[in-house]
């Protein structure tokens, strides 16, 4: 019964990944869009908890996001995949359902 | 789709995933607009000509791929999206909801979660 | 019509905002379905369930009485992280009482909110079928 | 003004505080919408009959104090909210602007920051 | 030039008052509105700074807002002030400027 | 017409939503009414000037190279705090260049953006008119 969580705002300015993190069982998976997409960024705040889920979960993040805000993925912490629309929808039936931490 | 066009990426996102999933020949049972989401229906919307007209592209989804679009009768009310017949009813001299949406219930999302094999939430 | 388990997840504090207003409406709604309904309270969700909220110095409507009436609608699961409270200082005693009548256990009054840990909020998000965010 | 009716609060919080200072005899020079603030303008809001009406509202400040509401014309023609002239010029069959409220543009909202001996800011 | 903070979120998720709290100089006020009114509850995580800034700024709450959230003015933090309506226009006019931390 | 001391102050990252690239707009619009102009980004605020913002696969429209047009409307005082770069992992050369130029210094080409303390921008915050949040 595993769930894709999926979280769309900054790790910065909202409590969604940080409630994420402490809710998502060991195999569900986290998908980054939108605005939650700054958690990617090597050397940051957001890092080590990032890292840290890492050991947990898969995570992902949605390309055509990232490009948007200009991050470059050589600065995207090493083990998150990137992923484009259609592989947002492939991870949709991956998972048994998803849940959007809005 | 829990947020209006331009304001949040939530709708473009949204957009993009259902465009996606119908590429991917996944049946598409609704796209249900709750919250701000029902400002998605507007007809009235008049964007920068450099920049995409986000209502007429959920109009084309269900124009062309016969997508189901519903704007949720009481949430459509509040903010002031109506079609002709809740025009009527309301009153009101005018209307402003665009083609391919319809309006309908709160049942119509439960009923869509019981019909879908999955459902994603966009919002703010 | 299959039953399905559906979670609705309240992360937003009322009257700031609609969500958690129209997320109730939706919930009301649902319990026409007969669906297997499970309500979660995180985060700034639990101040929905606060005592004593008067919004008539706002002038919004006032749905939090509504709350109450969830039990009359068979929805009596009802999860509120124990560490969002903390956080925000609040314990049991300050959310208002929501109770249901079983009618397994000839129609005793029961209370609806089970504050539960992460660790147990974690798993009750595991087994659902489908969850609602708002 | 940068919210629209309902979702948010905003709305609701800069209605009282206008409220409250013409009450103390200040002048109000402007009330500016934008971003979503401008769907305060819609005159199609069917509210549940328990609820207050926010367009409404703000159309009577405007008729009983005199107070300018002025809805920015971008943001206005993006998310839907036209008045006749408007509609027209975009070649819409129907328009949407309560009474009360004008549309106009940006320079209004820097206009009224140079003018006014306050500017508060309501929003997300 | 002294400025009115405006805050209209909650201290447990946004930003915003940990960023005022940074940046208002030490004669500033600091006003709470709508969801920013969580942040007056006594013995909660939030109090601690909330009460530090106390020493430095007058901190005040619209009480419409307090009393909409059902929050008993027995657990607000002592020396937070509360204000209606028509004291919040008045705190516009004692100060200079208003910064709503949007 | 006085002249005032404005401040346009960005705590929102772009493309998420609107607020940045409508706070833009609101500036090239002000600049033609010749008041003392400076920009603040905040926190999340900061990401509006990141490099390289390619809005191709969104589909939305890219504003972002609109930025690099501030110093021919003469907005030359863009202040990003420190802090909030330093917590995202980001540095001066991660934003984009923006520049302008002096018409006190022979017209050369100078450096829009001022890196601050939170100090120096509570400061700067202080001496302002008015104050316009996005």
């Amino acid at each position: 019964m595993s769930v894709l969580h999926i979280i769309n705002k900054s790790p910065y300015d909202r409590s969604s990944l940080d409630t994420c993190l402490r809710l998502a069982q060991p195999d569900s998976a986290i998908l980054l869009i939108e605005d939650g997409i700054y958690a990617v960024q090597k050397n940051a705040a957001a890092a080590q908890k990032v890292e840290q889920a890492l050991a947990n979960h898969q995570i992902y993040a949605l390309q055509p996001d990232l490009e948007a805000r200009g991050i470059n993925p050589d600065n995207m912490i090493d083990g998150i995949a990137l992923v484009d629309y259609d592989g947002f929808v492939k991870l949709t039936t991956d998972y048994d359902k998803s849940q959007s931490w809005l | 789709m829990n947020e209006g066009p331009y304001t949040h990426q939530a709708s473009d996102s949204a957009y993009h995933f259902t465009a996606a999933a119908l590429r991917a020949g996944h049946e598409i049972v609704r796209v249900f607009f709750y919250h701000d989401g029902v400002n998605n229906g507007t007809r009235l919307s008049v964007p920068p000509q450099d920049d995409r007209n986000v209502s007429e592209r959920w109009s084309e989804l269900a124009n062309e791929h016969g997508v189901e679009l519903i704007l949720c009768v009481a949430a459509a009310q509040r903010r002031g999206l109506l079609d002709e017949d809740e025009a009527k009813r309301a009153g009101k001299d005018s209307n402003n909801m665009a083609p391919g949406f319809q309006i309908s219930g709160l049942g119509q999302l439960i009923d869509a979660g019981i019909q879908a094999d999955r459902l994603v939430v966009f919002g703010d | 019509m299959a039953t399905k388990k559906f979670l609705y997840v309240n992360r937003t504090a009322p009257h700031g905002s609609i969500y958690a207003q129209e997320s109730l409406e939706v919930v009301l709604i649902a319990a026409a379905f007969e669906q297997d309904v499970s309500l979660a309270f995180i985060d700034d969700g639990v101040y929905q369930l606060m005592q004593n909220q008067d919004t008539s110095g706002i002038g919004s409507k006032n749905f939090s009485p509504t709350y109450k009436a969830l039990g009359d609608y068979d929805v009596s699961k009802i999860y509120v992280e124990q560490e969002s409270l903390e956080l925000r200082g609040l314990g049991k005693d300050d959310l208002m009482p929501l109770t249901y009548e079983d009618e397994d256990d000839d129609w005793a009054e029961k209370d609806s909110i089970h504050v539960v840990s992460s660790k147990e909020l974690a798993e009750i998000i595991d087994q659902q079928d489908v969850i609602l965010n708002f």
